[in-house]
């Protein structure tokens, strides 16, 4: 996301996340769900005719250049990063064979099925000669699927080497990602910058002088977790007691979405991850921009609000940099209006959703660690008007 | 059953015995050979002391004692087919003798770990893998422990029919199988795993 | 088998087994459940064992099953009244394995290997007068290995151990490999031109086949190819290969061949 | 357990033994409980299987119903985490492998000309140790929360991966319900394989040389083995994990410096053996149907064997390649890439000779051989989106997406679960006395085949679109909302589908025409006795001297024998 998130930029989001996000916020049961059904198919049909030539070619311009760059169709077959577009080379070359190999076989198939069906009854006074095989032919087919499988497993090795030996040049942007049930904390050792949810990159040219990498770092603080986002990279897991290492280049901008890819418990679904891959100045100012301290609240709901955050148990688990609250369970607040989303991806972040956050996250997201916090009506409103002030 | 001329020459299957024993023994090597892997794996990673150069001492007479009951039981078998049922007997009771001595010293160095050492199950992961891999050793040996006994027992009592040769040969496959098991667990444990 | 007429041996139904499951069962639930359930679990465990010990121990326990009435028997099997297609191939054996005779698998390999070599020495030909002798081998080595592939033409000029053992077995597999499949193609294709078919059209074919593929499998090669004189080598393995293989002379395939005969380790009829 | 009586009663024996009268409900159960007869025991295998093939199914519709839409509201997170375990564990352990050994109780003694299995007593306790743990495993799901909070059922995926069985993030008994079932089912699996191989072996009638050995028999023996060696792996990691959670060991304790990886690769050394177990015997029963739908004998016998053989023995070395994304160095994901991409090898070649088999034959299109048919071309798709998976990059995308969910369920429905609908109506005949109705068939065929192309086939196309599996609901307009909306209409055509074929089971029961003997007019040895068979199976233990004794009998004049 391009500027600073501030109120105007807020609603742009919101706007933007309502363009494709229209049918999701469902409020009914499963008949309302039957309702949707019949929606749905009214408004895909031609949107579905378009994906399925899409999916089934794979072979078409990025999607979603409008909508405020935002990618949420996340198709491995549209890379715009360096490890996916490799990764992309060689899926191209599998699915060549096997598209090959499943036309010969089923024209076999379907060939000897036809010409050698039982025709009548005629048919049935005679048995046909009686063949046992033929070495002869026996070698043929296991020959040819050798050659295949050679070929095959030449690229495969010099594709994991490709991807999984790249050295990271000086001026990568370097990451510690840090999985949790159901988030992801983001830190950015280099710069001192701690967020979550949504990674910032800047964006790589190809040209040489404008490469800049990131790199991944990625650990567990629970289970296993595993980092997704199908046009920048594969997955690679985040394991507890491990560092695991990754990277991506991307050579988009515009905003990635990626899931969780390994079960991690009750809200894995609701494990979303946003990579926000910026022109390197746009990236720069975003940094400055998360450096900066956070102004004490002047407002008076606000100050209000910051009073109770601090007399409440919130900062057992959040963190607010310059402040006392250090708890590390939860996403750290510091600059929380910078995001997009909250919840990991379960809502966008607005005053209303972080309204009815603050209320109770069970309502947005059931299961998830942070328990209701039964605060009063008035506490409620002046800690989102504090927790809006965080920017 | 076949309109084909007639077969001639005798028609001979292995013993079934033999087969589901040489199976069982497969499928237990398999079980082992994850607990040993668990056990290499650990090796050295422990957090936290006792580690295993500081508790554990090379166990010479069990070792012994286990390795030699597997000669015990094949001259005791040896006596069995030469129709001796009195050496049978004695071999017999000797290997069982030999495999309860084992126990034993298996019982006094855990006891000796748990009490004075203070190492359990628990306490790391070496404890962990520990435990579990000789455990399961010494799982085996009672098992097989229990089937000398019933066997001495039941032929004491002049219980078991002449042809059951076989079935008591199977008996000594078994515990041969049992010490091949030690041979490997003591050398990773007691000999390999002891530098860390 | 020692039974009375119209009467088989068959093991004797025992409850046991289940009881003995059941028992096991328990101790399992009661892990979950209460450790009470897990002793009476054992308890009905070992009553379930001791039972079937009792079951087998000294002999197994057998009953009498009478044999069915004659009328519900499985009728003998009657000669089936269809004729059996032949095929038809010579004489006598109409039941054969097919081809009858053919090159012999061997002079695939060697075929394979006589046309790899011609090839080796073009393509190092090749490489030492326009770069050096290690380019081409390097060249197709990049293929499967990840630092030549993404290596510049002055490292592909030099000596690279990895490249050498990968470039050889790929080139080496490749060729046996090739080499068996025209073993196996050459005898389907038209006798006459056969120097043109398996030395010329066959290499042209695997040549545009690699030529389309070549971006995919092998980036670097399809950057620095040099197509007239990829063509030729090709060409020269087809004429070589197919040359040792035509060459060589047919034998019979082996007809029939008891497998246990090979074996040997289990009793067998006797022909008549 | 009286529900199974439904499909089982018919298999009674006259009763010459035990009091009650035939047929009576006491009756049946007395003899069920008693019996130590393989045929018996066979189809109580298959009837209990199906029986949780019905009941895990139906698990599956309940998940695909809540994924039809996105942001729907029809399950709570923890029910549909609970469904997903429960029919994954299920369907392999209370389904796959009981209907394989089912098939395998009832038909090798038949094959192999033997009266009963070499240990009758032990097939009976491994029957019913199977049988017991899916109880154990059900039986959570009356746990404390209720039925609609789905109890204290197991949440943590089939293959359960550590940490989240830890005691810290999985705790009640959820997680030990599953291990102890898994565990005591293990031992089921291991009495009734050594049962299986040592029957193979040593139990075989005069003249049925390994080199004869019906092809059915030979998978079922490569499978017996690799269910003995790679069953102690998953029982020995379940016995850690029952140590981490009631001793406080740490195997699986990332925070006492144990490995969470180490839960991957132990359970992968048995969980991708465990995929050729349950493929293996479809393999088997496509080796019977194919040939005799054809009129033709196997093409290439021994290269069957052998491709069946390496396959069993390639897939011990393959169990990494489900771990691609834990970071293994490349040296290690290139070792399990190449390795994978060699199972294909024997597995293309087995496609090749069931074609080479049909080649020249005279096809007829009865009910096995339709499904044999969908299986060729369903295998094929699930073995080359089986290669795509090997190549580890691009693993590394499609690992853990529907993609996956695709393919296993292209192997496990298309290829396993199309060959056992194949088995049942080809073998119905012999077990029941009655022909299963060719029309019903045609129906249950159809709609089946139709409901699980059209619930599958998307799922191939919303993993390319990065949906990964096991999230309980998605977001609108992420490209998966139509793919999930057609997949779970699909799911109502398979589910009428699978109605029409209980029906079929029950109604050509009752109202089928006999079927005799030897219905197909096949060549192996159980077409040689009478449907059903006797408890003694042949009066005579017969003698063969050919692959297709009973080819020999029919045509003396042109007897296999001659040629072999």
């Amino acid at each position: 996301m391009p500027g600073p998130p501030d109120r105007a930029g807020l609603i742009q989001q919101k706007k933007a996340w309502q363009f494709w996000n229209r049918s999701c916020r469902p409020e009914g049961d499963m008949f309302s769900g039957l309702n949707r059904i019949i929606f749905c198919v009214s408004r895909r049909i031609a949107g579905a005719v378009l994906w399925l030539v899409l999916a089934a070619f794979a072979c078409s311009p990025a999607y979603a250049q409008d909508g405020g760059q935002m990618r949420p169709v996340a198709d491995m077959f549209q890379p715009l990063s360096r490890p996916a577009e490799m990764i992309h080379s060689s899926s191209m070359l599998v699915l060549a064979i096997t598209a090959g190999i499943f036309v010969v076989v089923t024209t076999l198939l379907v060939y000897v099925v036809w010409k050698f069906r039982r025709k009548g009854p005629e048919d049935d006074l005679k048995e046909p000669p009686q063949i046992y095989g033929s070495t002869h032919i026996e070698l043929a087919w296991t020959v040819v699927p050798i050659l295949i499988t050679f070929v095959l497993i030449l690229v495969t090795s010099r594709t994991i080497g490709e991807i999984q030996n790249r050295k990271m040049p000086e001026n990568a942007v370097q990451i510690r990602l840090v999985g949790h049930q159901w988030w992801w904390e983001v830190h950015y050792p280099k710069e001192g910058i701690v967020t979550a949810n949504e990674i910032h990159v800047p964006l790589s040219r190809r040209d040489g002088a404008g490469e800049r990498p990131t790199e991944l770092i990625l650990e567990s603080a629970d289970v296993i977790h595993s980092f997704w986002v199908p046009q920048l990279a594969g997955k690679t897991d985040l394991i507890p007691n491990r560092k695991n290492r990754t990277w991506i280049e991307p050579f988009a901008t515009g905003t990635f979405f990626g899931n969780c890819a390994e079960y991690c418990g009750t809200q894995h679904a609701n494990m979303l991850l946003r990579v926000i891959v910026e022109e390197p100045e746009a990236y720069e100012r975003w940094v400055q921009k998360m450096k900066a301290p956070v102004p004490v609240p002047q407002a008076e709901l606000a100050a209000q609000g910051h009073k109770a955050f601090y007399a409440n148990s919130c900062v057992n688990c959040h963190k607010v940099d310059g402040t006392n609250a250090r708890g590390v369970f939860g996403p750290d607040l510091t600059k929380l209006m910078t995001r997009q989303t909250i919840g990991a991806g379960v809502a966008p972040l607005t005053p209303e959703t972080l309204h009815a956050w603050v209320r109770n996250p069970q309502t947005l997201k059931t299961g998830c660690l942070m328990p209701d916090m039964k605060l009063l009506d008035s506490e409620v409103d002046s800690i989102t008007a504090y927790l809006l002030t965080l920017k | 059953m076949t309109a084909a001329p007639a077969q001639s020459l005798e028609w001979k299957m292995p013993s079934t015995r033999k087969v589901a024993v040489i199976s069982l023994i497969l499928t237990e090597s398999a079980l082992f050979t994850i607990f040993l892997v668990a056990y290499l794996f650990y090796m050295g990673r422990s957090l936290n002391p006792p580690y295993p150069s500081q508790v554990l001492t090379f166990p010479l007479f069990a070792t012994i004692a286990l390795l030699s009951s597997s000669f015990t039981i094949v001259f005791s078998e040896m006596a069995l087919h030469r129709g001796n049922r009195l050496a049978f007997h004695f071999w017999w009771a000797l290997t069982i003798a030999l495999g309860a001595y084992f126990l034993w010293f298996t019982g006094t160095e855990w006891k000796h770990l748990i009490f004075t050492e203070h190492l359990t199950l628990a306490t790391n992961v070496f404890g962990t893998t520990f435990y579990s891999l000789v455990g399961l050793h010494a799982s085996h040996v009672i098992i097989g422990l229990f089937l000398l006994t019933l066997i001495l027992v039941l032929s004491l009592l002049g219980k078991i029919p002449a042809d059951h040769t076989e079935h008591i040969e199977m008996i000594s496959w078994y515990w041969h199988f049992v010490d091949v098991i030690w041979i490997v667990v003591v050398t990773v444990v007691y000999i390999i795993s002891i530098r860390y | 088998m020692s039974e009375e007429p119209n009467k088989i041996e068959l093991p004797a139904p025992t409850c046991w087994p289940i009881v003995a499951a059941f028992g096991l069962c328990l101790v399992f639930a009661g892990l979950v459940t209460s450790l009470v359930v897990s002793a009476v679990g054992l308890l009905t465990g070992l009553i379930g064992a001791v039972g079937w010990f009792r079951d087998v121990f000294p002999h197994p326990k057998h009953e009498y099953v009478e044999l069915v009435p004659e009328s519900e028997r499985a009728s003998s099997i009657k000669r089936s009244d269809r004729r059996v297609e032949h095929m038809h191939f010579g004489e006598g054996g109409h039941r054969l394995r097919l081809p009858v005779a053919v090159h012999p698998y061997l002079s695939g390999v060697k075929g394979g290997l006589a046309g790899g070599f011609v090839m080796a020495v073009l393509a190092c030909a090749w490489g030492a007068v326009f770069h050096t002798i290690w380019y081409p081998i390097n060249l197709l080595a990049a293929a499967g290995v990840p630092s030549l592939a993404l290596a510049g033409v002055q490292t592909l000029q030099q000596f690279s151990a990895l490249g050498l053992l990968v470039g050889t077995v790929t080139h080496l597999t490749m060729s046996i490999l090739i080499g068996l499949l025209y073993v196996v193609l050459l005898p389907m294709l038209p006798a006459r031109f056969e120097w043109f078919w398996g030395g010329i059209m066959t290499p042209v074919i695997w040549t545009a086949l690699v030529a389309a593929s070549m971006r995919l499998i092998n980036p670097l090669l399809a950057q620095h190819v040099d197509w007239p004189w990829f063509i030729v080598c090709q060409i020269a393995f087809g004429m070589v290969g197919g040359y040792v293989v035509f060459k060589s002379e047919k034998v019979e395939t082996i007809q029939s061949l008891p497998l246990a005969a090979k074996l040997g380790v289990e009793a067998q009829h006797k022909e008549p | 357990m009286n529900h199974e009586t439904l499909d089982d009663n018919f298999q009674i024996p006259p009763p010459e033994r035990i009091g009650a009268e035939r047929g009576s409900l006491t009756r049946i159960v007395q003899e069920m409980v008693f019996t130590v007869d393989h045929k018996t025991l066979g189809l109580m295998y298959i009837a209990s299987g199906l029986l949780f093939f019905v009941v895990s199914g139906l698990m599956a519709v309940m998940i695909r119903i809540q994924l039809a839409v996105p942001r729907n509201h029809f399950l709570d997170p923890d029910v549909f985490n609970r469904l997903f375990t429960m029919h994954g564990t299920a369907m392999v352990f209370l389904v796959g492998m009981p209907i394989i050994f089912g098939f395998a109780n009832y038909l090798i003694p038949l094959m192999i000309g033997a009266r009963d299995m070499a240990f009758p007593r032990l097939n009976a306790f491994g029957f019913w140790v199977f049988f017991f743990s899916g109880l154990l495993l059900y039986f959570s799901y009356l746990g404390a929360p209720g039925l609609y909070a789905a109890g204290s059922a197991p949440d943590v995926g089939w293959f359960a991966y550590s940490p989240l069985t830890a005691k810290a993030f999985s705790r009640g008994h959820s997680t030990d319900y599953w291990t102890l079932s898994l565990l005591l089912g293990g031992i089921g699996s291991i009495a009734t394989s050594i049962n299986i191989i040592v029957t193979t072996l040593c139990l075989r009638c005069k003249g049925m040389i390994l080199g004869r050995l019906p092809l059915f028999v030979w998978m079922f023996l490569v499978v017996a083995f690799l269910v003995i060696i790679a069953m102690p792996p998953l029982s020995a990691c379940q016995i850690m994990l029952i140590l981490d959670r009631y001793c406080g060991a740490h195997f699986f304790d990332t925070q006492a410096g144990g490995s969470a990886v180490l839960w991957q690769h132990f359970f992968w050394i048995f969980g991708h053996p465990e995929v050729y177990i349950l493929i293996l015997p479809g393999f088997a029963v496509a080796s019977e149907v194919i040939p005799v739908f054809s009129r033709k004998p196997i093409f290439g016998y021994p290269v069957m064997v052998a491709a069946s053989v390496m396959i069993g023995f390639i897939s011990l070395g393959v169990w990494a390649h489900h771990m691609f994304t834990v970071g293994m160095t490349s040296i290690g994901n290139t070792f399990f890439a190449i390795s994978t991409l060699l199972v294909a090898i024997p597995t293309g070649i087995k496609i090749f000779n069931w074609i080479g088999t049909m080649y020249g034959g005279k096809l007829r299109f009865e009910l096995p051989m339709l499904f044999c048919l969908a299986f060729l071309f369903q295998f094929l798709i699930a073995g080359l989106t089986g290669v795509m998976l090997a190549i580890a990059p691009f693993d590394w995308q499609l690992s853990d997406s529907y993609f996956v969910v695709a393919h296993f369920h292209y192997v496990l429905i298309g290829g396993l679960l199309f060959t056992i609908f194949a088995g049942l109506y080809y073998w119905y005949p012999k077990a029941l006395g009655k022909m299963p109705d060719f029309k019903l068939g045609l129906w249950h065929f159809i709609l089946f085949t139709v409901g699980f192309h059209i619930t599958f086939f998307p799922q191939h196309i919303s993993g390319f679109l990065g949906m990964p599996r096991r999230i309980y609901t998605y977001d609108a307009g992420r490209g998966w909302d139509l793919w999930n909306l057609i997949s779970t209409i699909g799911v109502f055509f398979q589910v009428i589908g699978i109605l029409f074929f209980v029906f079929n089971l029950i109604y050509s029961y009752v109202k089928g025409k006999k079927a005799g003997d030897d219905p197909w007019d096949a060549w192996s040895l159980e077409w040689a006795t009478t449907s059903p068979p006797p408890s003694y199976n042949f009066e005579t233990i017969p003698e063969v001297r050919s692959r297709r004794p009973l080819w020999d009998l029919k045509h003396p004049d042109d007897p296999d024998w001659k040629y072999e």
